[in-house]
């Protein structure tokens, strides 16, 4: 590990950043070093993202310096800073669906031969890059299609192949399950034995104690605090990011009752991503779904919602057969799906958050179909308010950082007075503070009665929210679990059945 | 109101009661030129002559309102003029021909135009054919329809009524096709602006995954879009025969490129889910007003061209600029 | 005999072409000659394509109605590398003319209508003009025709004029109805084709002035020509399509057997009014 | 080729060999109509008749590679026609009214249209005037400037070399034009498959701000690829120069349209991003066999446009349904 005493390779001194009159950096001051890597975290809309699109010249800051390497440092493009020696992988996924994963892997910089593009050597070494991650994917295949998992895989295969000497990740992980994570950590080692400066962004603080050599905790576009160590207690860097004390994560959930509300028989993908899945929900139950990535949970969901077509099997409601064919039909029995890409899925980004909510709440803002904006706007004001968004109503959902979009998606769709509610990966890329404040909800929503799915790849998340959990590998049902006999391994174990 | 206002000053929630976001470039545009006409010629600035441009506006007007449905969700209709030829020709050979009542062959022209609708709605929901092929298909297959059903010929000798309907002017101003221009104009505001129906137009256009997920039923939707674009063609091969007072299978030739550049003038964007009627209305105005004032001020055809490409052009870009 | 007759037309969306179109097709097959038709919409491109394919289907002898602005020579020096006659009707190439050209006198019949016009204005008074498409033959003929007839009429003053695009009803009527609006005191408007004199009565109409507003047009369209009947315009000047048609064929017959027709065969157009309307109604010539 | 054959079986090997991804349908529809064109007439499938075919798509052809690259970033392109017919006038009036050497000539009219694309990209990029808007604007004021050079009239009287391009087949089977077509054809292909150029064409397509991200200069791209567009509109008007004897500057009129449709019938998507020339040159040949086929089978005028909108509909609905 490199110590202080050396200069460091990057240097912000008194960033600033408004948007119109608003002022959303005050001023940052950070300082990186060669062969360390350092922990930015920060409640959602803190300012983390824009601190590193700042350093990678996507967008220009309003006032204050950069040094880089000891020399006066301002991109002007991203091109610069890639120049330079910066990789950045976004927050956001952005990957060219119509291009082969090797392509994506090198957008922008593909390897010549006299000519034309070196091809073979292009997916030679995109090939090299995706086994090391894990990724048994052919690199000339296209990314179109791919899981989100597998996305973020390739995305982080894309900042690895930068030979960069200074790498920001911006929550590499949101999508990730543990071996893929660990995989990722393994590749953050070996670039730091290498001298790669590393800027790690994540709200799964578990991870931070893993990899992080130092933390800087931001709040409300403000440093706040420094550890010089990565092994910080959790709870000291959550008091650190919320300025208070913050209570226990998980809230005690309810028993549930006795009667079923959702039953699922003997249910077949139409595209084969799952096989035969039968389970029931229960009552005010919240029935945790586990698996690897690419385990067929999404698709899962998906179809037991209406989104994606089925081959066979069917979908029970309170005991009345309603296998629904569209999200609509899902919604009006009262079933909703909180999907999981939120840029894709979720939210209309050039719209504002208000028009956002109303598009799900048609019956609640716009009775016998006819909308007022007064009412819109109220509307979505309280749904604001409950999820403790931060931003306003007429602001537009791009605008937002990605945290609270994720909270407007679950405003979006829990405004409803639903029957069965199904999350899936509900607190991707969403701080602690928040992250408790939705499980939160999903107890309210326990004891109302209402049936909650919760699909993640948080272990930790699905263990502590779940009366019952099953888990899923391969497209199959492997077991389900109750409470009391679930734990870390014995979900492993099945996953990997 | 009071939440609009809280966004920003008086002038953006003026703009917005009349959901000019987008449009108010054009806006100025459409003043500044009209400005400049009235001071330019002695005849551009009286109340006769600007009845003649309402007049001139009705059918391309009542065409941009149905375009703009379907640019608002992301599609594109490049068959609204064959369909109007279309429903002329049906409207013509059913009343003159045949000899049915005018009124009911009028029926028959929208029931047929909007019949061509369904078709194309279909083609683009069911068979996943790109909004710009099936209406391409659409355009060469109700062209060829309208021109099959006279072998090409014109058909004319409608009773004076009819006829009446675009020259007499009610209360000194408004004849019954610009009174139904206006028609439609408001309906096509407050169906946009206030019902569930025009709001999902916004959300498809914004993100057609988004909207399903949200519950919205996109393909009945889109085809009820498509259906309701060619149904204000027909609408408005209607209103261009009562101006012709006869109907030909060429009419309305090359009138999609002028419909659709009112609606993006008017500041609806192409990739959908931005923009409305009230910014429709003036890019229409501007095209309207813009083809008149060359005329009035004598500008040679070749040279209104280059005018033409040059001040629709500066119109998008003042918008563009002033986003900024 | 020939067995199959080529027929390229320039635009079977104008009436005028159209009626040729349908009386070569029903002469032809009374004759019993097959007679394959293609329409150019107006391009000339797509005119030497339909050639080629008329040729490669072996026929014997090719009716060929220019499309574009003026006429094409590629079309007729095609037809001629295989030895196939050519019939040109209403244009004629300078570079690569037809082995015969069958037109109405475009500028006699001009001049004849306009002075005809201007007699019964009373010999002076304001004129506006729709032109048709600019520079193309047609356009170009008629209105030299109308110069010739204006220069024994001083008192006639052309206060405007306007150039359609596509020689339609619609252009018509909204340049009529604008020229209108900024000289109110015309007395003659001139359509250089029964569309635009039909769009340009329609204006007149619309515009509700005082005085008496004479109208006419050209090409005598057989809609035009119930119009003329109804008094919805003042005069046409007929062309004879039905003749066209007859006599292209006939010629056509003759090339291929090898007969000798006149290089130029140029037919007046027939100056019509309402009084001698009739009987084109019922028969167009 | 092992990677991609890993990928699938073989049939997908051959197709990704040639880019023919999206545009399988397409080809299995050309390889359809021609079987049935060469057993419905007998002159068909005679060389003479293909030769034919290849003349008759020379000038769409050209038009649509550059089309190809305007789709795949998501743009659009409507001057094509009318920067045809600038480029011809501007070669006809220098060879013919001016007397210059015509290849001069020819040079010039290239760099006039190549500037107009540069135009209608800095009004893209710059001023943030959509596509749509911005080439709808120069094809008004390009055809204006068109007719403005000769007053509307068309200029004839070229060397007599100039028109045997287009005819003296060469070796038996090759005119300079077709030659000319096929060389575009085969760099637009190289281009868009094995450079970093065409590759970031796809990526801009796909997303522009990924590839802007990615250090991608798209504004600069942008420009390039609709200075190219109407560079390769001013070749194809020489080449209609050529094939015709004559410049006219009513030449190209509504061909924004034939070539966008040959470009979307070839599986390139309008939303960008993906798609190819070998799909577009399989487009521009449904298009030239449909409409040499429905010649050679004597369809009527009118009965050829419904089955031209039938065919194309159905060419693009046979892609879409097979991906499901
Ligand atoms: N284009 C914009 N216009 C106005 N405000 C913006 C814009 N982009 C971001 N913001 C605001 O800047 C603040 C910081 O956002 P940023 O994306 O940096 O947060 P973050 O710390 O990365 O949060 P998260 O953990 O949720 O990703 C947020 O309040 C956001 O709303
Ligand atoms: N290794 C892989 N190779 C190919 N396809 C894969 C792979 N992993 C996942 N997929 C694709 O992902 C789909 C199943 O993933 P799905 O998104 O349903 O799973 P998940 O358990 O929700 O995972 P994720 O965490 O990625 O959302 C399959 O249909 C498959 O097409
Ligand atoms: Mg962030
Ligand atoms: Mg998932």
């Amino acid at each position: 590990m490199a110590t202080k005493t050396e200069p460091p390779i990057l240097s912000l001194r008194n960033i600033k950043k408004s948007y119109g009159s608003l002022e959303i950096l005050h001023g940052i001051d950070l300082d990186i070093h060669a062969g360390e890597v350092v922990a930015l975290l920060g409640e959602n809309g803190a300012g983390k993202s824009t601190v590193s699109n700042i350093i990678c010249g996507t967008i220009a800051p309003s006032s204050g310096t950069m040094t880089w390497q000891g020399a006066p440092f301002a991109p002007a493009n991203p091109r610069q800073a890639i120049d330079c020696g910066l990789g950045l992988i976004h927050q956001e996924l952005r990957l060219l669906p119509y291009l082969s994963i090797a392509e994506n892997v090198f957008v922008g910089r593909w390897p010549k031969k006299p000519g034309s593009i070196d091809r073979r050597l292009m997916e030679e070494m995109a090939q090299e890059q995706l086994q090391r991650l894990g990724l048994d994917l052919p690199a000339s295949r296209l990314v179109e299609g791919l899981s989100t998992a597998n996305q973020q895989l390739v995305e982080i295969a894309k900042a690895l192949t930068l030979n960069a000497r200074l790498l920001i990740l911006d929550e590499p992980t949101a999508a990730l399950g543990g071996a893929e994570t660990e995989r990722l950590f393994e590749q953050i080692d070996r670039l730091r034995a290498d001298g790669v400066g590393i800027i790690y962004i994540s709200h799964r603080l578990e991870e931070i104690r893993r990899v992080a050599d130092r933390i800087v905790v931001m709040r409300d576009g403000d440093k706040v605090q420094e550890f010089d160590s990565g092994d910080v207690p959790v709870r000291t860097i959550v008091e650190s990011m919320v300025g208070r004390e913050m209570g226990r994560m998980f809230p005690t959930f309810p028993q549930p009752r006795p009667e079923t509300v959702l039953e699922v028989k003997n249910l077949c993908s139409a595209t084969g991503a799952f096989e035969d899945v039968s389970f029931t929900v229960r009552r005010g139950e919240v029935f945790g779904i586990a698996g690897l990535v690419g385990a067929g949970r999404t698709d899962l969901v998906r179809a037991i919602t209406g989104a994606d077509p089925i081959r066979s099997g069917s979908v029970h409601l309170e005991g009345r057969e309603i296998t629904p064919r569209s999200p609509a039909e899902s919604i009006r029995h009262g079933m909703v799906l909180v999907p999981e890409d939120r840029k894709l899925q979720g939210l209309v980004l050039s719209h504002s958050i208000a028009e956002n909510i109303g598009y799900a709440n048609f019956q609640s803002v716009a009775p016998k179909g006819w909308v007022r904006q007064r009412n819109i706007n109220a509307f979505a004001d309280r749904a604001i308010g409950r999820f403790g968004v931060k931003g306003q109503g007429q602001q537009n959902a791009d605008e937002m950082s990605g945290g609270n979009q994720q909270k407007v998606v679950l405003a979006k769709w829990l405004a409803h007075d639903p029957k069965v509610v199904v999350l899936d990966e509900p607190t991707r890329g969403i701080d602690v503070g928040a992250r408790s404040a939705i499980y939160e909800i999903i107890v309210e929503l326990a004891e109302k009665g209402v049936a909650v799915i919760v699909v993640s790849s948080d272990l930790e998340e699905v263990l502590g929210v779940s009366n019952r959990i099953m888990v899923m590998a391969e497209g199959r049902e492997a077991g389900i679990l109750d409470r009391s006999q679930a734990n870390d391994v014995s979900i492993m174990e099945l996953a990997t059945s | 109101m009071t939440a609009i206002a809280k966004n920003g000053p008086m002038k953006a929630s003026v703009a917005s009661l009349f959901s000019l976001r987008g449009a108010t470039g054009p806006l100025v545009g459409l003043l500044l030129l009209s400005a400049f006409l009235s001071f330019a010629t002695d005849s551009f600035f009286t109340s006769r002559n600007l009845l003649n441009v309402l007049d001139q506006i009705t059918v391309l007007g009542i065409m941009a309102v149905g375009m703009t449905f379907v640019i608002l969700i992301g599609g594109i209709d490049l068959a609204v003029g064959s369909v109007l030829a279309l429903a002329m020709m049906v409207m013509g050979y059913m009343s003159n021909v045949v000899g049915i009542a005018l009124p009911l062959a009028m029926v028959l022209a929208l029931v047929v135009a909007a019949f061509a609708g369904v078709i194309t709605g279909l083609l683009i929901t069911n068979f996943g054919v790109p909004a710009f092929i099936s209406t391409l298909a659409m355009m060469s297959v109700a062209r060829g329809l309208a021109n099959m059903i006279t072998d090409g010929q014109q058909i004319v000798g409608f009773p004076s009524w009819f006829n009446l309907m675009a020259i007499v002017r009610h209360g000194g101003f408004l004849t019954v096709t610009v009174g139904l221009m206006f028609a439609v104009f408001i309906a096509g505001w407050i169906f946009l602006r206030n019902t569930t129906g025009g709001r999902s137009l916004y959300a498809i256009g914004g993100n057609p995954e988004v909207a399903r997920l949200a519950g919205i039923n996109v393909k009945l939707m889109t085809i009820g879009v498509y259906t309701m674009s060619a149904l204000l063609s027909g609408l408005a091969g209607i209103v261009l025969a009562a101006r012709l007072d006869s109907v030909q299978p060429s009419s309305g030739f090359t009138y999609e490129l002028d419909t659709i550049a009112a609606v993006v003038i008017g500041g609806t964007s192409l990739s959908g889910g931005t923009g409305g009627i009230a910014g429709t209305v003036i890019g229409v105005l501007i095209i309207g007003v813009l083809r008149n004032g060359l005329n009035l001020l004598g500008v040679s055809p070749f040279t209104q061209q280059v005018v033409i490409g040059v001040v629709i052009a500066m119109a998008v870009a003042a918008e563009a600029l002033k986003k900024r | 005999q020939p067995e199959k007759i080529g027929l390229a037309v320039a635009n079977l969306q104008a009436n005028f072409f159209n009626q040729i179109k349908q009386s070569v097709e029903a002469y032809a097959s009374e004759k019993g000659i097959e007679v394959i038709t293609v329409d150019a919409k107006g391009d000339s491109a797509t005119q030497v394509s339909q050639v080629q394919d008329l040729l490669t289907q072996g026929i014997d002898a090719l009716i060929y109605i220019p499309a574009g602005a003026a006429a094409a020579t590629v079309p007729v020096r095609l037809a001629h590398a295989q030895g196939i006659p050519v019939v040109n009707v209403d244009r004629n190439a300078e570079g690569e003319p037809g082995d015969t050209f069958i037109a109405s006198d475009s500028v006699v019949s001009a001049y004849e209508i306009c002075k005809y016009m201007f007699e019964q204005a009373g010999g002076s008074g304001d004129m506006v003009i729709v032109h048709g498409q600019k520079g193309t033959t047609p356009e170009v003929d008629r209105s030299k025709g109308c110069t010739q007839a204006m220069e024994e009429f001083p008192g006639i003053k052309v206060v405007a004029e306007q150039f359609s695009q596509i020689w339609s009803q619609d252009e018509g009527f909204q340049m009529t109805q604008n020229m209108l609006q900024a000289h109110p005191d015309v007395t003659l408007v001139w359509g250089q084709a029964d569309a635009l004199a039909l769009g340009a009565a329609q204006a007149v109409k619309v515009a509700n002035l005082p005085q008496r507003i004479w109208v006419f047009g050209f090409d005598g369209d057989t809609a035009a020509l119930e119009a003329l009947r109804d008094g919805v315009f003042d005069a046409t000047s007929t062309q004879r399509t039905q003749y066209f048609g007859q006599l292209a064929v006939d010629s056509a017959i003759k090339l291929v057997n090898g007969e000798e027709v006149p290089a130029e065969q140029l037919l007046p157009a027939t100056l019509t009014t309402k009084e001698n309307v009739e009987p084109f109604i019922a028969n167009h010539p």
